[in-house]
């Protein structure tokens, strides 16, 4: 007989992704779905969808689900987690979710200590209304709306919130990591199951970024994409854990 | 518990919601109902609540829409600009169809404006509040005990409903301190479970609040279930008082803090041999219109009085739909009614 | 009977507790009765004020352009609402910090040197109580043994030791309006 | 569950694509490090996309190794160890 | 230039707001405009004009403020939750009296909701966008060309009376091309300097940008300000347009896109015997009332067609008075009307 | 003859102050008033004036002046700098303001390299509105929104924005600085004045964060605020340089 | 004249190019035109499609709920787009694509091998191009002269080094309806 | 310029109180190093507070070292060197 070794995560709902082919928003959805699985948690767990491409997350997720209004994720997970303070929250978003729009309440969650995990997927552009240049989008890379390239003298330098929020107090655990590559890929399910355990053990505000791909509005092949990100990505956005109050202890 | 106490608007607001089962707050300062949170700040966390000043009236809506999301009795209160913020968040309460309390203590606008008391923002409570066909349960106190009752309904009607529930007063009714009594308080345990809230999918299907729909016709489904509840609403909601209304051949319609004001004016017609009446809407949304369209068999002329230039007017002029005469008498930017010039522009209008 | 008094003075003079007492006490009288406070941008300095109204019916409105009374507790509290009580009304002045003369002639004055007698009683805080038990003693409209029941109802609890200051702040006001020559 | 994940131990492969789900992306198919991943040439599948495949006669070579598990951004892929 | 353009509604918007003479650009992405930033963001640079993608719409909202109140000719761009989120900040514009361009391109509420076209934020448009009493001037083109005519020209009415202009569209009118011709190019450089612009004092008393009154009579004279501003505006900036009313027995009231889509319902109803026209608002703030109550003189019936649950109804009402039937016909979520149905609904009310 | 040696700036009206009896904001506003008068800048200047107590600034520099709404005064700044990028451009906030409402448009602000100059008031409290909690408020500091005093787990800790703005790229100069005390006083001016010189020479965002007092909702007198904030406030709130452009290049 | 056509297919397959050519060629023959796609949640791998519409008066909507014509280039766009065709309608199909039959018996049908022809032509980009050729031929409202000339306008710049491979492939179109034989 | 800043050069003192500016808030009372300044006992200004001011005896003692004006709030101080 066979034995299974890999395969599809029973915290991921049957609907197919309505994501681009080769875009890595569903490795992390798999990443996510597997560590409720590993932790036994998708019956007390609630997860909040942002407005982005994964907007539709919440029929993804076997487990409850809420919708946000676009880079309020975080305040929405506050509200449910105020409420159900024994229950697990997380908050999945984009990088205009999370770092242009939705920037004061990231960083009043994560200052709060806020017992939450957030997943926060880069990837450098707005790919949910086609494209346009997000608070992440690399220098010289074009979009729709920095079609001659990102200029840093008007548009200023691709952000760094993992770097910005690890300054504060309040984090319990915040860690860069990618999706390229297998390799990668389990190094970013180790920090991401960290992040959740940590919740569960309550010892506050957790996120994870992920540098993600986006083919489509990078406007290259999915293979090409990984290799971009690999290549042009990483360097501005460094690998590491930033946080770790488990270091400190 | 029935003894009376002497307390301020703004603080019997906080009483109220903490009996009528709430357990979360969240909001952000703002003059002139800071009492409220202060009030919950020191009250809640007697009964294991949760205050929280948010970072933000956009953050407060939205942890309204994700505690009221999770089941939670929750409240938020604001003055007028910060209302304005929380428009986003309140359009996707509405769409989600979630039940939760925000009070509006309103001041003069636009803008920064001022911090006194107003009711210019009646327009946007009652129409426009933000985008999409969302309407709230408006009511509009206009005295403290009324305000203890009210906040305390709006809880139970937003659940009946699952519709967010605004209870508008301006900064006059927030400040002032007159005798109230409070109901027996609900203990928010024994409150109905709300199946489809998200606390954690345990033994059940999953639950989803959204407001989103790919397909245009789903989206327009919900629209027509949210429009079939409005009309539910208007039928069995709509509350108003009348005040010398009898024998009146002119009514003063007015509400909140100006139909106070309304009362003494009518008093003083009286004395001067004009048989005026004072018609007060309660609930805002849904305006009782039928009832006021009732009125144009006996009244011959109607005086509309707001802090305002004119909004609920509107609705006045709906509901009489040219029948008869309708004057406006109102004061802007923080400034309020006086009985006499109510009275004065009552005589005119009898041409006397 | 419709009674509407304004409070007024500058900020630290305790123009609010007094008129939230004398609410307190027409609510214990069985009369309606209402508060309501200036409130002006959180700007310091300025003067506060209250306006209080004891009534019999319903009250219609918590503000009133004409007031029957007042009570000033300085100078620009004076200037600003003197002119506005009604005809033949009551004016009760602290004359401690008030020079100035009244022009009306209407107007029933009390003079209380209330600063005086409350640093003679040993805090010029109690100063608002010795005008408000002037003003009681004026205006007869509710039992001074009401308005000193009401002070543990209306100071806050870390306060209540000074209660006994306070009603003997308030007894010196009333009396000097219903006994002048013992004062 | 998906019907489909099953046909596989019927099938007795060690590398199973759910067709239907795939989008042709082609990131199993550089991430095999024995190089049997290709997307079919011949069909398509309802969404258009020329499904994933291993050709009956790699799938010997399969390790199970699981890496095209972990690239798989539309979780398409069962992988079984012997 | 004056040759015929094929071009997308969108684009026409940006192409348009150069050619007034506008040349900052502060939105924030949101379908179904976006094409509305990245052609300013392609177009603007070669004028040596600004287009800054803000971090969010209350951020660019605000830039809007600023830039308006330093004396710029500046646009900012939204869909309906957009928009939402820009409410206080356009109240601070209105309240400190500045001119700028607001465009709405709408689609399905409340919520997220969907990307589909709609006419739901009618209300927020014309009654409540925000706190305190203030209007905007509202411009509802109904084709590519009138898009291209009604943005330009809200440059200049919105100069000439200081107040923000919102044009507002659906994503039906964004999304589709049509031909289209443009006004000469204005030089911004060439427009009357503006003196109240906070541009550096030199030379002169130092400018102020405010809407804050500590005295609430202040305010209210700001506000008197504001509301002749309003009446002046309603007497001479109402523009409506009739289709085969001359000689109408019915008439369908209806703006923008549902306005197209009524004419052909138009044509078949007389085609099938019916006397119809059609009313269509060109302005929605100020509201073609006199103008609309004039036609119950002749029309029998009037049927309001909107892509929402009937917000424009109100003003419809407002106007008729209950001087004759008004019958509505509307879709909601994104879903557009059909001409079929309309021809029914106008068929059904004449009992046919 | 005597000669003045300190004496009202030019660039103040007349208008009174209508702060409270030894609040600090005043000598922050005589600071920045100085400053254009040295620089000689006042016919082009643009002040923006925050919601807080500060909200009528706009009465007292005697420069054009801009309202913005709570917590956006970076964004008319941004508005206003965009128009005029050869005027200088000052922002003057409150920690409710740029700490709290404000925190997106701050840090947008600094990473564009927006080129303007924010004076950040920091008094630990919402003093406009009657003393309610800042995020900038110490831990066990009771506000009558923390009536208990400051909880670190439901409140999170005292955020220090400067810190947290200074990880960001765009900045320029970034400093926090205290008026307690003359000698701090001139430090004061000093940092204020470099943000302002870089301005002039365009060389991106400055902001100094003044620590500052609030004797009214502090509840003390005006001396002993002085000592408080010397005492409490300055541990938390290191007085530093925390970036600073000329020390990099 | 009232020509109402809607071009539907993959994503890639430039039915909205080829609409945009429509409109504008439709332009340039001083018709009455309008130009709609579309436009769903950025989400792919759907199909896209954009409505077309020609008319000598001004046209009330653009869009249509019964097209007069439908071009298709895929199945599931024949699926969807086939039965809301009006009575005696036209439909322009991708054969090479599509091997479904379509079951109404009242259309105009023509097939066009589009792939196929845009394949011998070097490049299948062009198949669109065939599908829009075969239109013309068939309708005749605008001459294809027109549309050639068209290209240039509607064309991105870094493009118009395609527009004889363009004009070959609407040649093509053009040439299979109008002398089939000679295909 | 207020007019009230020039009164002092006639009264030649070194450190003068725009009397009607002050809030009696008593920093320049702390601040000052030879302790010659302090709150007028017997007189409030029309805001009713007690204006800093210096003695006659003791306006000589001033070195004129600013820090009155550096720490005054209300800006309310002008001083003056010989
Ligand atoms: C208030 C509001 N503003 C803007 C939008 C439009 N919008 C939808 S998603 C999105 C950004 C998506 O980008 P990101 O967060 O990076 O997610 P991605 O799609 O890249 O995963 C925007 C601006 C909206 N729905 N609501
Ligand atoms: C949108 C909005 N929310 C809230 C307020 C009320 N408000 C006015 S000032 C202020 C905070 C003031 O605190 P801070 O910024 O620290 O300034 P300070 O008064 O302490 O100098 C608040 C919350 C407002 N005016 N507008
Ligand atoms: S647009 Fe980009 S981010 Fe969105 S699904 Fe497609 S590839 Fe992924
Ligand atoms: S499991 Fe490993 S060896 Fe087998 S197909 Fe997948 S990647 Fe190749
Ligand atoms: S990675 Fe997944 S979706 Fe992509 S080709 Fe392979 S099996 Fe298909
Ligand atoms: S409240 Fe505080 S910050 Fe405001 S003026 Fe008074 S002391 Fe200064
Ligand atoms: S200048 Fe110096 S010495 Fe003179 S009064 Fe002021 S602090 Fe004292
Ligand atoms: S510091 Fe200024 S305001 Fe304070 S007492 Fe001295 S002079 Fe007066
Ligand atoms: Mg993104
Ligand atoms: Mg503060």
């Amino acid at each position: 007989m066979m034995e299974k070794v890999a395969s599809y995560p029973d915290s991921l709902t049957e609907k197919k992704f309505h994501y681009c082919p080769g875009c890595t928003h569903g490795i992390v959805h798999r990443l996510v779905a597997e560590i409720m699985d590993e932790m036994g948690i998708k019956e007390e767990t609630i997860g909040v969808a942002p407005v982005g491409c994964s907007v539709l997350a919440y029929d993804y997720f076997d487990c409850d689900m809420h919708e946000a209004s676009h880079g309020r994720a975080p305040a929405v997970a506050t509200g449910i987690k105020r409420v159900h303070p024994d229950k697990m929250v997380f908050t999945y978003q984009g990088d205009g979710d999370l770092a242009s729009i939705g920037t004061a309440e990231i960083v009043h969650a994560a200052n709060r200590g806020e017992n939450i995990t957030t997943v926060f997927i880069n990837n450098a552009i707005y790919g949910m209304t086609g494209g346009q240049m997000a608070p992440t989008t690399l220098e010289g890379q074009k979009t729709t709306t920095s079609p001659y390239g990102r200029n840093l003298k008007e548009a200023g330098n691709p952000i760094r919130m993992t770097e910005m929020l690890s300054v504060l107090d309040g984090p319990a655990f915040i860690a860069r990591v990618s999706v390229h590559d297998p390799k990668h890929i389990r190094q970013a399910k180790k920090a991401l199951r960290k992040a959740f355990r940590l919740q569960k053990e309550g010892k506050g505000f957790t996120m994870i970024e992920v540098l993600s791909t986006c083919p489509t509005n990078w406007g290259i092949k999915p293979q090409e994409s990984l290799e971009w990100l690999e290549e042009y990505m990483m360097p501005v956005y460094p690998l590491d854990v930033y946080k770790d109050i488990e270091e400190v202890e | 518990m029935a003894e009376k106490q002497l307390m301020k608007g703004n603080e019997v607001i906080g009483e109220a919601a903490i009996r009528a089962g709430c357990r979360y707050f969240f909001g952000y300062p703002i003059t002139p109902q800071n009492d409220i949170p202060a009030y919950m700040a020191r009250e809640l966390p007697k009964y294991d609540g949760v205050f929280l000043q948010a970072e933000s009236e956009v953050a407060a809506s939205n942890m309204v829409y994700g505690a009221a999301g999770a089941g939670a009795r929750v409240l938020t209160s604001s003055s007028s600009p910060g209302i304005s913020l929380k428009a986003e968040g309140i359009s996707y309460i509405a769409g989600a169809e979630l039940p939760c309390v925000i009070v509006n203590i309103m001041r003069g606008g636009p803008g920064l404006g001022s911090i006194q008391p107003s009711q210019s923002d009646y327009f946007q409570a009652t129409k426009g509040m933000a985008h999409g066909d969302f309407h709230l349960i408006v009511y509009a106190p206009s005295n403290v005990q009324e305000l203890a009752d009210l906040t305390f309904k709006a809880f139970n009607v937003a659940d009946q409903y699952r519709t967010p529930v605004m209870v508008i007063g301006d900064g006059m009714l927030g400040q002032m301190m007159e005798p109230v009594e409070f109901m027996e308080p609900i203990d928010p345990d024994e409150l109905p479970k709300k199946e489809w809230a998200t606390d954690g999918a345990k033994g059940r299907e999953k639950n989803v609040i959204n407001s989103l729909a790919l397909d245009p016709r789903d989206l327009e489904i919900l629209n027509e279930r949210l429009q079939d509840k409005y009309k539910e609403i208007k039928a069995q909601e709509v509350m108003y008082d009348e005040y010398k209304m009898e024998d009146a051949e002119m009514a003063v319609v007015a509400y909140g803090t100006s139909a106070r004001i309304a009362t003494k004016a009518i008093d003083m017609a009286r004395e001067a041999g004009i048989k005026a009446g004072l018609f007060r809407p309660i609930t805002l949304y849904p305006f009782p219109e039928q009832e006021l369209a009732a009125t144009t068999e006996k009244i011959e002329q109607y005086l509309t009085v707001e802090m305002s230039a004119g909004q609920m007017l509107e609705d006045v002029r709906l509901a009489v739909e040219g029948r008869r005469p309708i004057e406006f008498y109102g004061r802007m930017g923080g400034m309020v009614p006086e009985t006499d010039a109510i009275l004065n522009k009552l005589q005119e209008m009898r041409g006397e | 009977m419709n009674e509407e008094v304004i409070m007024a003075g500058f900020g630290g003079q305790g123009v609010m507790s007094i008129g939230q007492l004398l609410a307190y006490s027409g609510m214990k009288a069985k009369l309606e009765v209402s508060w309501m406070p200036s409130y002006g941008p959180e700007m310091r300095g300025g003067t506060a004020n209250c306006t209080v109204i004891v009534a019999s019916e319903k009250i219609p409105s918590p503000l009133t352009t004409h007031p029957n009374s007042v009570i000033v507790m300085n100078l620009p509290s004076q200037t600003k609402f003197v002119p506005k009580v009604k005809e033949q009304g009551l004016v009760v002045k602290n004359s401690s910090l008030i020079d100035e003369k009244i022009e009306r002639d209407d107007l029933t004055i009390i003079e209380v040197p209330a600063n005086e007698i409350a640093e003679e009683l040993g805090n010029t805080r109690v100063a608002n109580m010795v005008m408000l038990g002037a003003y009681i003693a004026e205006k007869e409209i509710i039992d001074l043994d009401i308005v000193k029941n009401s002070l543990a109802n209306v100071l806050p609890e870390r306060h209540h030791g000074l209660i006994p200051l306070n009603e003997k702040a308030l007894d010196r006001g009333y009396n000097l309006v219903k006994e002048p020559a013992s004062v | 569950m998906a019907e489909v994940k099953d046909k596989t131990e019927v099938q007795n492969k060690k590398m199973v694509v759910d067709e239907e789900r795939c989008k042709g992306c082609g990131l199993c198919v550089n991430v095999c490090p024995v190089e049997i991943i290709e997307n079919a040439e011949d069909r398509i599948n309802q969404n258009g996309y020329h499904p994933a495949e291993i050709k009956p006669e790699n799938q010997d070579k399969c390790t199970s190794c699981t890496q095209c598990y972990q690239i798989c951004p539309d979780v398409c892929i069962t992988v079984y160890k012997e």
